[in-house]
Formats: structure tokens, C-alpha cells, sequence
């Protein structure tokens, strides 16, 4: 059993502050729980929500509709009221509602009566939410004594006040929502931009080169937030061109280089791109995905960039483009993008999205202690070579400051990095570089089958659909169905072997994607691999959700 | 076919300005008693930026993408700040499609020794107008003359507070070697060196003549820590050509601001970590 | 039959000017011509070479091996003299020479005697050429008394005394080569560089907008030379990014643009593209490919860039791709891809590159006089909007300065064109988009087949290796093989239908491709097309030829 | 979900500086004389950058890519130079992702009125530090403060010599109507228009009372076509901060000196050709 809860109001007006402390109460309390967000691109009025979903189970994605609205606006009731379930609750932060069905509890004015400040509210609306679930507000007391006991016992005091001015509120109200049981849960939030930069700096990464851009400034935020902890250097750039190439500058001096952007930042990455591909740089490119063309809806979240980043640069060079699904992936891959760039001495790209940066999840805690990938260099001596031909198509790669002078050319270049106009040794490098594809495709991650192997149906997924698909798959099989989801954390180079075990032309296969023209099926089909017969596409700037998936393949 | 297997000697005409900034570097590379293998040239592309692969020393080369040496040079910098980090650069380069590089670099103030072969002209693409292209200046795209007035380097970077800015002329090695001593000299902050260099083939305005007839060294008396008479001579531009350093800033070099870097270069830690 | 004479030498030699004289001697005479080059990415010193093929049918390509070598340097002898035929003649602009049967005219010299200056030294080869193929001088003194006319009597006698002198010499050799019969082959030679630019030029292009970059510099130069003729504006802008924004910002205000750059600056340029497509803006991308990654190869040629150029952008919008074959071709495409540009407001590439953008040709006269496509705008009022939905996707299109606000926006907008954080609206206006695309797809260029429709081997081809295909479908159906080519002028969208009636999986199908990963085999499978059995890959840096293609086919 | 279907309200936080200047613009395209349809309004993308799609008047819009909107621009005035554009911008937007077309558009000398909302800082994505932040200026990027030195449009637009540099501050609504008719009523070349923007959100130290204690109308006196002096007053940010006319140049717009646009705007051309 779960349950969502909504916060909706203008930005500015604390919508992300009481979903927080919301999110965080229910995590405490020993529930599975996620949020989400939807805002839009300003810093103030319009409408944002923000889904907080708990559960008595593990959840991997967010709601259509909420069970519980707690709207700090009119027009968030206007809006959002269609978007709740049958039984739905609706609060209201004012003292009346022209609408129907709409319960009003001013948290805004009760918190100004208790504690003389109207920041506050987000405490009350708290304090209404857990009595509205029959939790008791023991929970929230502890969690709010620990939070605030640095600003003092009056602060401490004004917050508990005022969480239970919400309760007596809530008291007041006759019908109440049931609860998810409390199971144990782990208490520690984290979103997926977090946890990828995490997954990161415990990776040894040493510089960051970014230039703002939602979604993806929030994990140049986060690494900005540990640079001192592990040791890392953010920098921000004048563009993404100077991003990427100061990390291919740094990557080239021997220190783990990763650059944020989004869509239209990456598109300025490209040239660069295509230099640590010819100069055999390991740089990592975080590509958090919103919808597209141009600046589109800044604020919201896609998948359209698939292919982009599969094809972008001239000229062909190796590379691996990961997509993580879950938070833990985020963490996961962000490691595995770091030690692939540094074994195959190419670039590796990680495909997010706004919805997955923002997801946040209680899962088990992260290992937060530096574990190093290995990116050791050799010294090489007068006679290095760093372009030297091997069979794996790896060179081994010295630093500058040693031992050995190193170069390397973004012109066509002999053994020796040394530009060169022989057709010879252009063959010879460009195989070089190459047969890196190999080894990149041999260590490619094979996708992750969940449900039956002979399921009837197949949902095809690839990065943050993840959680939606798997929640999907579950609950279309409780209900009789025959579904699997073959999920790809990786989309290039494809493990087409591992697919091709799945992928059968003999059954019904949908490509659940957030584009608009399918490209994970076109990928699939130019890699020879079955296409998938059907496409359940989602592009209005949504993110995708279980209920969503489940209501569409019915159809 | 079997071509050059690497083009490892000079590919400039006979009589480029290219080559004496070629043999000053050289010389300088040799005299300024930095190991050679603590040492990295970036470039980028165009005649100019051939020069890494030219030098006699065994250095550490980045000859990278048109445009984009000093984002590279700022990433080799901010990894290991204990190397020379000198960019070798053409006009075009520099102040052509890395215009933005270049006035961010400086008030960054990352500590690079820029060398600019400033032609006038973009060469290896023969022969179009460049951002320091003279008014009038007639190539087959600009087929009625530059209109636009040209890019001022030298003021650009004073009025940004460079740690060091200066000019000189590839017909003066003497001068030449002095200044590139000098900026490798410098203990941090951004320097920049523009050398007037003759483009023989494409540039028949601004010839060695031309350049020769107008250099002239700045006098002992100028003081380089006078912003206003530093942009002064910055805007000297006509039958006298001012050569010699403009201008010396005062401000600390990126590097030494930056709290992860106090405890030595970011890839001694990396060496570190991996050994543990 | 047909002949290939190859001047060799160092850059800054006159390996240029030589060629020049014998390609437009020999169309002079009636023969068909090409002309190819290859050359280093240095202004002087190195080896570049320019062959001059004459024939005495068409000719479409170059050839691997000369008949006759023209040799400026020793090192052009040591070099190239195993890359000649088995009865070749190698003349050597010098007095002596090490090497067997190298033949010693010392052009420069007699150059120098005859006219006081080197700079004839073309001439008086030329004249040696002409006396060893046995045809004569009459027309080449004709051609020099025009083309010196204007600098007076005394060139016209130097020049005439230089082409005696030279075929002095020639005549004291004893073996000659046959020569091609002379036809009534068209005189006026062109390159492709420059058809592109007059297609463009006479289509009503109003603005070019670029950064020089080799091998597209080409056709902006040419279309600076042709600009006070049609009234163009050639603006060198500051980097490619200015460039495609500015012919966005000229397209928006109703004069036709166009870009010029090579994969490097079409890296810098997806961003913008992105753009034209979210503003529907007509633009026009030539895009000349060299091999990369990064600076690569800069002088040399390649077709990396087709997955590139087609996937290139953030988001999902329409476009057209085309990748002209011949001459001919580059005049009609330029005019082509300005129309579908403006008929669905949408951007258009074109792909060349190096190879064909220096082809020249004997064609008969491509039309220089002015027909402007259809540009037209819509004059609006004071409800005009810009993204009106309509079923084809394309919205009646107004400029500014008339009596409509344009109100475009990078953002997702309304059907006004201010910006919308609407959902809704979000769908509509990605679904008009769309829309376009099925317009374009009917429309796609349907791919050529040249020879048999039941051929046992298909050659597949796309761009500029139309010529060595075909030449080589032509040779080995000679030889009695069963060859037939299908060729794309138009990669994308692709007219499927067209190419699934000859791509028949019951056959050999060969890729050729001047690339290492058989990028249009992909996209053929991407496509639900049977893919290509086989590939002919050549990426090297050299263009393909029939020779290379019959004997790699045969293998 | 039904949400507004176009945001044509402006989406500012309340008591941001970016009001005023809306209010004025307004009042400047009315009071101006030129048919609003005969304006465009072009942007990239930021707080400031969404000006145009709330202004009152219909005139033309491009509301462009971040940093972008100098080559929109210019290609809109290549087009049709007939058309008045303006060009409404952020620091960020301008300084630091645009700020290689900046100082080529103003070697161009383009005639374009570019109006800046200086807000020295980056808002739209929630408050990093911009081109034109003060050094030490903490930000949740720039976390132990800025440490570059701060990007100084006017001087470097002045020693560009463009057509009109000036500064003015949304708190004082005359003085920038005044600075925004004089900028468009220039008949030829590149004016810049820098605005002073409180950010009450993201900027806690460059506040409204901060420039309101600071900014000073500059004196009658000064010569705005004398070129150091305008630099001296450039270079003064401290205590004082002149508001005004800094510069005038003299040279021509980019348009007039273009062969092909002699016979008119090109877009008449391309009208009269399709309609033969
Ligand atoms: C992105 C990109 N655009 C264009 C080019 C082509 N290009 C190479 S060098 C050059 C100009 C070089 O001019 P400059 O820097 O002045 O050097 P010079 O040859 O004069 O020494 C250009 C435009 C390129 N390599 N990459
Ligand atoms: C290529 C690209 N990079 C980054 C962004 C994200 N972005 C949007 S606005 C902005 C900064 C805006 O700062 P400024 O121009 O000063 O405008 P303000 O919001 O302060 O008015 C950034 C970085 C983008 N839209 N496009
Ligand atoms: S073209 Fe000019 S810059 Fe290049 S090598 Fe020749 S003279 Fe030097
Ligand atoms: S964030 Fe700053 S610039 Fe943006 S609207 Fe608010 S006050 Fe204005
Ligand atoms: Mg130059
Ligand atoms: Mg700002």
C-alpha cells in the first residue's frame, strides 16, 4: 500500500521545503518512500508541486494522482483537484475555498500566530499531514528537536507549537487516509544528482568543469558542496566549450575530469567531444536530459537525446553512453563512467534526466569513503610513446612532469602524438582507436530482465523509465498480466547479445520511452537486434509514472 | 602511398615570421632553467600552433582544437600547478574563435605564458581577414576591404588587470627572447606576449618592412605598473609601434586561490590515493 | 579510353597551376575531364599532387595509378612512381635524376630561359604534355593569346615561346601516350565547390554567414566572388556559432542564408541548428566533411559525419539531409535544399566534402540566371501567429517589418510564439513540428539505380562517391560481372519505399563508404531496411576511385 | 493539467529590478516614434532575457539561445537594416556565454541598441556567480567567493570604441528612459546599455540601496566623445558609481558599409525577385 502527497503552490512560496520536511518525516517514521518535482522555469509565482510518496514497499517512481493535496494557492486547487484520486483529501493553506471538497487549514496564518513568522507553515502542514495519517507527531518532535536544537530551544519550541497547531487542525477533520505500515526503511534520503555525484568524488574524481544548466546544475552543486571534503576542484567555465576542454586539458595532466550540462550546453560540448575521442582523453560527460529543441521546457524532464549523444563529434571515435536507471545506478555508473573513460582512454557520457536528478529515494546508505578507481599511468621514458599500437587499442598513458615528454594532437598523429600526413599511420591509428570498441563492448552492461523470461509482453527501457516500467511490470503481473521490462543501464555500445536473448519477434514488445519518436528502437534495429513492435511514448515533458505505463498498454 | 610518417620540421614558407619565434623559443626553452619535461606547450590550430611539435626539447604537447588552448591549458594548469604551462597561438586563435577564452582566461588570471604569432591574418586557411586585421584590408572574402576595427589584445588585457603584458616582434630575437624570459619568469598570473610575426605569403600589407619601419622599445622610464600609461601605449598603434612590456599586474594567480590545490597538485593526490 | 596525368610536387610549387592549364587545355581540345586534388595542410613544402583524367566519354572520378607523372621534386618521384601505370611516363622538372626511367624536362629552368621567370614553368609543361599525347599545340596558344590577352603582346609571345619549348623537348622522346579521341565535351570546367555555391547563388541565397574552414572555405570564397553579381551579403563571422545564429537571425527576417563549415565548426553549430528547428527556421548547413575525430585530416577527404549531421541537435525536430554525387548534383542540391528549407521551415544539410568539393568537371553550363525559389511570406495582422496548427505542420510564415508581430522563441511556446509552460500546448506544438517531417518524406529524393534492376551485386552509395561507383558498376559489367549501384542524393528522411524495391536481401549488397564503421549501413537497418551484406570501407583520407572499388570488389 | 497556456506575464520575483526596466522600455518604444512594428526585440535566455514576451507594445521578437542573441541580431539587421533591434540581455547572457560576440559586435559596429540587466549574478539557475560578480562574492559554486576579477563591459566596449556606452539603473527610471531614447536615436553603430538590476534573491550584496548609495549622474561636463576620459569614468566602481553617457564613436555602422546593401534591405530584394 502507498500513498502521495502533493505540495503545490507558486515558487517562491516554500512548496520545496514542506515536501522536504514531509518526505523526511515519513522516512523517518521507517516508510519506503520518494519524491518528485515539477516546477517550472522561474524563480517565483506559476505553480510547482512536489510528490512525496510512501510506502510499505520499495518505490522506484512517483503518481499521476495524489491521495493527498495540500495546496498553498487557489489556482494549485484549480489546476491540481482533476489530478487526485477518488477519495482524495485536499488542504487548503487559507482561511476558504470557493471549491468543493477542499478542507482549509491556513497553515501560513496559523504558523504566523504561533511563532510570529510565516516560514513556519511548512511545519504545520507537517503537523496536519501526520495526524491525517494517524502517525503521531512523536516522530516529527525528535526529528525537529535534533534539526533546530543549534538555533537554540525557543526555535525548538516555536516548531513544535506549531506542528501541533496543524495536528489539533487535522484532528478536527472526520475522514482520514490510511497510512502505509512502518517497516525499517533506512532513514537517509538522497536524490539521484546527489548520488551520482557521489558515485563520482568516492570515484577519486579530482575537477569539475561546468557551466550552470537544469538540470544538471544540481550535481555540480552537490560536488561544489563536498569539493573541500574530497578534495575536488570546481570550476565554473565561461561555456560548456571551455568546460569540456578544460577537462580534457586536466584529464591530459592526469586528474579524474567530469563536466555537467543538459541538452543545449552538450551541444556546445561536441567539438570537444570529439577531441578526447582523437586525443584519447578520459573525460566524463554528464548529460542530464530535458526536453528539446532549443531551450524547450527548461524545467522539465526527456529522453531525447539518445541518439544525439550516441552520434555526436565528426569523425567516429569510441566511447560508452551509460543511463542510469534508479538513484543507486546514479551512484553506480557514475563510478563505472569514471573507470571505463580511464581504461579505455575515451570519453564516457551519462544520460539523466530532470526527473531522476530530482528523485529522491531512502535507500541504504551510499558508500561515502573514497575508493579510488584505478587510474594509474606509467612513467615512460625517452622513447614513450603515447600512441604506441596495441591490440586491445589501448596505449599506455603517461602524464606530463614525469619522465617522459607527452603529446598528443587533435590532427591525425603517429606513435608518438606527432601530427602526421601519412595515410599509413592515419589507418593504423584510426583502427588503433577503434578496436578500443571491443574491449568497450565486451564490458558493455548486458540489460536487467525483471519478471518472467516468457512474459507475453515486453516493456523496452533504457535510463531513468526505470522505476515506472518495473512498478508498471509488477503491477500489470499482480493483476494477471504477462509482462517483463528489459531495462538498459547502458545504450552504448550495446550488449546486443545479452538483448538479443530477450528480444524475441515472437512476442509483443513495447519501447516505453520519453521521446517522440522512438529512438531506443531505431538504436535497437540498427544494432540488427528485433525492433520492438509497439512504442509507448511520453513527450509532453512529464515524467513517466506506473500508473501512466499500466493505463496506456491496456488501451 | 607512404607520406612523412610525422610532420616533425617546420611547414612554414621560407621567410614566415614563424621561424625566428621558432628559434627564440628555443633559446628561451633552453635558458630559463625549467626541466624541459616540467614544461607543456598547448596550442591550438592554425601556422602558428604547429610550433609545439617543432620544438628541439622534449616537452609536453597539447596541440588541441582551433580556438580552445586556454580552457586546455587552464584544465593541464588547475591539475598540476606545478608546470610551466606556456600556449603557443596564432591571431586567429586566440582572439578569433577564442575570443571568449581569452578575456575570461585573464580575469581567471590562471597563471599561462601566452605567446600570440600575431600575422594579422588567418594563414592557414589562406589568407582570410583576422581579428587584428587593419581596416581596408582586402582577401577574397573581404573582397571590399575589413570593415571592422581591429581587436586591441594588448589593451584587452591590461584593462583585465593581466599579470603581465607585453609585445614584441619576430624581427627582434634579441627583444623576442628577453620578453618570453620575461613572462616565463613571471611567478603567477596570466601573461601574455603578442609577437608581430610577417606572414609572407598571405599578409603583403604588414610586412617585416612594415613591422620594422614601426617597432619601437619601450622606454626604460615607462612604469608597468601604471595601468593608465600602459593602455596609453596600448593604443599606439601607427607609424610608431611600441614593443616591450606594458603592462605588470599585481593580482595572485588562480591556482594559489583555490583551498583543494594548498596541499599540492591535484595530480600528486590522484598518485597518492591510487597507491593506497 | 581515357588518360590520367598527375603533377606532383611540393605546396607553393605551382602544383595548381599546372594542373589547372592541362585540365582547361584538354577540355579546350573536346575531351572529357576531371580534375581531383590532394594536398597537405601546409602552405608550402610536403606533397600534394593534382591529376587531370581526360577521356573520351564522361568521367565521374579519378584514378589510383597516373599514365603519365609530372614531377616537380625527387620526392615526388620517389613517392608516386609506384602509384603509376605499367607504361607510364614520369617527366621530372629537373636536369638529372637517380631513379629509372624517370624522363628529365626541366621546366623551370626553360622557363626561366625563355621568359626571364619560373613562374611559366606550367606552360612550358604543358606544352610537353600536349606534344606526348600527340595533339598538338594549336589550341593551347589560343587559349594563352585569350587568357593573356589583357597583360599585353609581349606575355602572349613569352607564354606561346614557353609551350614550344616544352614541346620541343617532348618531341625528342620517343614513346607517346595515346590520347582519348577529342568530342565536343563541353569547355567550361566547374568544381563542386562551386556549383554548390551557384545553385545556391542562383536560387536567391541572400546571405552567407560562415568561418573559414577547409574543405568548405571553397564555396564561401566563391560565393564572395559572385556576391556584388546577386547581391550577397558574405558576412566571415567570429566563430561557427555566430554563423549558423546570424543566417538564424537573417532566415527569421526573411533573406535566405546559408553556412558554410567542415565537422569541426558543425560541431559548434548543433546547438543553433537545434534552434532553427525549434523556430522553424529556414536555414542551409553545407557541411564538407574531412576525416576526424578533431582536426583529423584537414585536407582530406571522408563521410564520417552522416549519423552525426542527421541525429545532430538536442531534441527532436525535421530536417533534411542531402549528399549530393556529382557536379551536377551540388548546383541542383544547393537549389533543393534552399527550397525544402523554406517550404518547411526547417533546417537543411547538405553533405560534401573534400573530395567533391575540388572535383571539377567539363559539364555543359550550369544556368547562372537568377530563379529564386519560393520564398514567400505571408503579410499577417494583428492576430497573426507564427506556430498556427495546421495539418501539414508548416504555419503560414510572416516576417517583421510588416503588419504582424513575429514573435519567435527558443523556448517551448504557444502558437503566438510566447513562451508556454503548458503541457498541452507543449504536445501540439511538438506534434506540429513533427508534422513536417511526413511532407519531407514524401518528398525524399528517391535513390538512382544505375544498371540492372536484377543485378547479382548492388553497390550502395550515398554522396560523392557517386562517380567511382558508378564508373566501377560500368567497368565490371564490362568485364562481364553483374553490378548495378544505388546511390542517395538524399539521406534523410529516407525514401524507404523506393529503397526497399531494389535492397533485396536475396542479393549481395555491398556499403561503400568513405568511413570505418558503415554508417549508412546502419542507418539502412536503423531504417527497418535489410542491411548491406558486405562493406567497402575506405578511410584513409583518400577519395575513392573505380580502381580502388573493381579491385577491392573482386577480392 | 491545464497550466497557463503562455507566460506573458512577467514571471519575476517581486521588488526585482527587472520591472523598472520593463516599465521603462515600454514607455521608451512609445515615446521613441519608430512603428513598433518596425522594432524586434531580441534575447537569449535568463531573467532579463524574457523581457521581450511582456512588453506592451507588438513589436517583433526573437527570443533566442542563451548567450546568442548578438549574431541573432546581427543577421536580423543584415537582413533588413530598415528594422530597429534591440537586443535585451543578461551579464550572464552577454559577459560570459555571449562575450565572444560581444567584443566582435562591437568591432563590427553593428547598429544594434543592446540593453543589459546587470544583475552580477546568474539568476534563472538559481545563483552562481556571473562575469560581472564582485570578487568574494559567495554563491553555492563559488562557495569560498569569486575569485576572478569582475568583467568591465563598458570599458572594453569604449576602447572597442562603439557608438554609445552608457549606464544606467533601474532605480532611477528617468535616467534610464532618457539612456534608452538616446541609444535607439543613434543613427549608426553598436550601443551598449548597461542597467544596474537589483536581484533581491540571489544578489544579498549589490542590493537596490547598495547601487542607490553609489550610482551618481555624470557630470555635464564630460566630453563622451573624449575617449580616456570616458575610460577613467569606466574604470570607477567603488564608492561612486557614474551613471550616463560614457562614450560616443564615430565610426559607421556595419550595414552602411556594405555594397550589396546599398540597393536597400535585402529582404526587399528577395521580395521583388520572387515576385518578377
Ligand atoms: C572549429 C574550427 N574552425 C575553423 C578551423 C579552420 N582553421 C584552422 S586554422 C584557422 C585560422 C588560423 O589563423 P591564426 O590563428 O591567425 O593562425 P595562422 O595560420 O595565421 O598562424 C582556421 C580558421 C578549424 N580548424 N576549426
Ligand atoms: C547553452 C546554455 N547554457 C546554459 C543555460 C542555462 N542558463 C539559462 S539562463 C543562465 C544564466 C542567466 O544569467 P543572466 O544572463 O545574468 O540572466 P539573469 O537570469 O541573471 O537575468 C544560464 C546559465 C542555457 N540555457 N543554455
Ligand atoms: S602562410 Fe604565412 S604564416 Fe603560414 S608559413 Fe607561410 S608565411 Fe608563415
Ligand atoms: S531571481 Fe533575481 S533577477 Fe530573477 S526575478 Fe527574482 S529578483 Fe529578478
Ligand atoms: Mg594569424
Ligand atoms: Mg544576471
Amino acid at each position: 500500500m502507498d500513498i502521495t502527497i502533493r505540495v503545490a503552490g507558486e515558487a517562491g512560496q516554500g512548496v520545496q521545503t514542506t515536501g522536504n520536511l514531509l518526505v523526511e518525516s515519513l522516512a523517518q517514521l521507517g516508510m519506503y518512500v520518494v519524491s518528485t518535482q515539477s516546477y517550472m522555469s522561474r524563480i517565483r509565482g506559476g505553480l510547482n508541486w512536489f510528490d512525496v510518496r510512501a510506502g510499505d514497499q520499495p518505490l522506484l517512481g512517483g503518481s499521476e494522482r495524489a491521495d493527498l493535496l495540500i495546496a498553498l494557492t487557489e489556482q494549485a486547487v484549480a489546476i491540481l483537484q482533476e489530478h487526485t484520486t477518488e477519495n482524495a483529501l485536499i488542504l487548503y493553506d487559507g482561511e476558504q475555498c470557493e471549491r468543493d471538497g477542499v478542507i482549509c487549514i491556513p497553515f501560513t496564518k496559523i504558523a504566523k500566530e504561533t511563532s510570529h513568522s510565516p516560514v513556519m507553515a511548512n511545519v504545520v502542514a507537517a503537523g496536519s499531514v501526520l495526524t491525517l495519517l494517524d502517525l503521531g507527531l512523536k516522530d516529527l518532535e525528535g526529528y525537529l528537536e535534533r534539526h533546530f536544537q543549534k538555533k537554540g530551544p525557543e526555535v525548538v519550541a516555536q516548531n513544535i507549537a506549531c506542528a501541533r497547531e496543524g495536528a489539533k487542525c487535522a484532528a478536527r477533520i472526520e475522514r482520514k487516509l490510511g497510512a502505509p505500515r512502518r517497516r525499517k526503511a533506512p532513514a537517509n534520503l538522497i536524490a539521484g544528482a546527489e548520488a551520482l555525484g557521489l558515485g563520482a568524488a568516492t570515484a577519486g574524481l579530482k575537477c569539475v568543469f561546468a557551466y550552470p544548466m537544469t538540470p544538471s546544475t544540481a550535481t555540480m552543486t552537490y560536488l561544489a558542496g563536498v569539493s573541500d571534503r574530497y578534495g575536488i576542484v570546481v570550476e565554473q567555465a565561461e561555456d560548456e566549450i571551455a568546460a569540456l576542454n578544460m577537462a580534457c586539458g586536466a584529464a591530459f595532466a592526469g586528474a579524474p575530469a567530469l563536466v555537467t550540462t543538459s541538452g543545449g550546453g552538450f551541444a556546445l560540448m561536441v567539438e570537444a567531444l570529439s577531441l578526447a575521442g582523437m586525443c584519447e582523453l578520459p573525460v566524463v560527460v554528464v548529460l542530464a536530459q530535458r526536453p528539446g529543441p532549443a531551450t524547450g521546457q527548461p524545467t522539465r524532464t526527456a529522453q531525447q537525446d539518445l541518439l544525439f549523444a550516441i552520434h555526436a563529434g565528426h569523425g567516429e571515435f569510441p566511447r560508452a553512453v551509460y543511463a542510469p536507471g534508479t538513484v543507486r545506478q546514479c551512484y553506480d555508473i557514475a563510478r563505472q563512467a569514471l573507470a571505463t573513460a580511464h581504461k579505455y582512454q575515451t570519453p564516457a557520457i551519462i544520460l539523466t534526466d530532470q526527473f531522476l536528478q530530482d528523485l529522491q529515494q531512502n535507500i541504504s546508505p551510499l558508500d561515502a569513503a573514497l575508493r579510488p578507481i584505478d587510474c594509474r599511468v606509467v612513467e615512460g621514458g625517452d622513447d614513450y610513446a603515447r600512441y604506441a599500437l596495441t591490440d586491445s587499442g589501448v596505449s599506455p598513458r603517461a602524464i606530463p612532469g614525469g619522465p617522459a615528454a607527452v603529446i598528443v594532437d587533435s590532427d591525425e598523429h603517429d606513435h608518438l602524438g606527432h601530427l602526421s600526413e601519412s595515410f599509413q599511420v592515419r589507418m593504423a591509428q584510426q583502427d588503433k582507436r577503434l578496436r578500443k570498441g571491443r574491449g568497450l563492448t565486451n564490458e558493455a552492461l548486458a540489460p536487467e530482465l525483471v519478471g518472467p523470461e516468457d512474459a507475453r509482453t515486453l516493456l523496452i527501457a533504457w535510463g531513468s523509465t526505470y522505476g515506472p516500467c518495473r512498478e508498471a511490470v509488477e503491477r500489470l503481473n499482480e493483476q494477471g498480466g504477462s509482462f517483463a521490462m528489459l531495462h538498459f543501464a547502458q545504450v552504448w555500445p550495446l550488449d546486443a547479445k545479452a538483448a538479443a536473448r530477450h528480444l524475441r519477434a515472437d512476442r509483443r514488445m513495447v519501447s516505453v520511452e520519453g521521446n517522440s519518436t522512438a529512438l531506443f528502437a531505431s538504436l535497437l534495429r540498427s544494432a540488427g537486434l528485433p525492433g520492438p513492435t509497439e512504442t509507448l511514448l511520453r513527450y509532453d515533458g512529464q515524467a513517466f509514472t506506473s500508473d501512466y505505463i499500466v493505463s496506456r498498454i491496456q488501451e | 602511398m607512404n607520406l612523412t610518417p610525422a610532420d616533425t620540421t617546420p611547414a612554414w614558407c621560407p621567410g614566415c615570421g614563424n621561424y625566428p619565434i621558432l628559434k627564440t623559443i628555443n633559446q628561451a626553452l633552453d635558458e630559463c632553467g625549467i626541466d624541459p619535461h616540467r614544461i607543456v606547450l598547448v596550442s591550438g590550430i592554425g601556422q602558428a600552433a604547429k610550433l609545439p611539435h617543432y620544438v628541439d626539447n622534449p616537452v609536453n604537447v597539447f596541440n588541441g582544437l582551433h580556438g580552445r588552448a586556454l580552457p586546455v591549458a587552464t584544465g593541464i594548469k588547475l591539475a598540476n600547478h606545478e608546470l610551466t604551462v606556456i600556449v603557443t597561438s596564432g591571431d586567429g586563435d586566440m582572439y578569433g574563435e577564442g575570443g571568449n577564452h581569452f578575456i575570461h582566461a585573464i580575469r581567471r588570471n590562471v597563471s599561462l605564458k601566452v605567446f600570440v604569432h600575431n600575422n594579422q591574418v588567418y594563414a592557414l586557411t589562406k589568407g582570410q581577414a583576422s581579428p587584428t586585421s587593419e581596416m581596408g584590408f582586402v582577401t577574397k572574402i573581404q573582397s571590399h576591404g575589413v570593415t571592422s576595427s581591429p581587436f586591441n589584445p594588448l589593451a584587452t588585457a591590461i584593462m583585465e588587470d593581466a599579470a603581465f603584458v607585453a609585445r614584441s616582434f619576430s624581427g627582434d630575437q634579441e627583444h623576442l627572447k628577453k620578453m618570453m624570459l620575461d613572462a616565463i619568469a613571471v611567478q603567477t598570473g596570466f601573461c601574455l606576449l603578442d609577437i608581430l610575426q610577417p606572414c609572407v605569403t598571405f599578409n603583403k600589407l604588414n610586412t617585416f618592412r612594415w613591422y620594422k619601419d614601426r617597432v619601437r622599445k619601450i622606454d626604460d622610464s615607462h612604469d608597468a605598473h601604471d595601468g593608465r600609461a600602459a593602455l596609453d601605449l596600448a593604443f599606439q598603434w601607427g607609424d610608431t609601434i611600441p614593443i616591450g612590456v606594458l603592462y605588470r599586474g599585481k593580482r595572485k594567480g588562480l591556482e594559489s586561490q583555490i583551498g583543494a590545490l594548498k596541499k599540492g597538485p591535484l595530480v600528486k593526490q590522484v598518485e597518492r590515493e591510487n597507491d593506497q
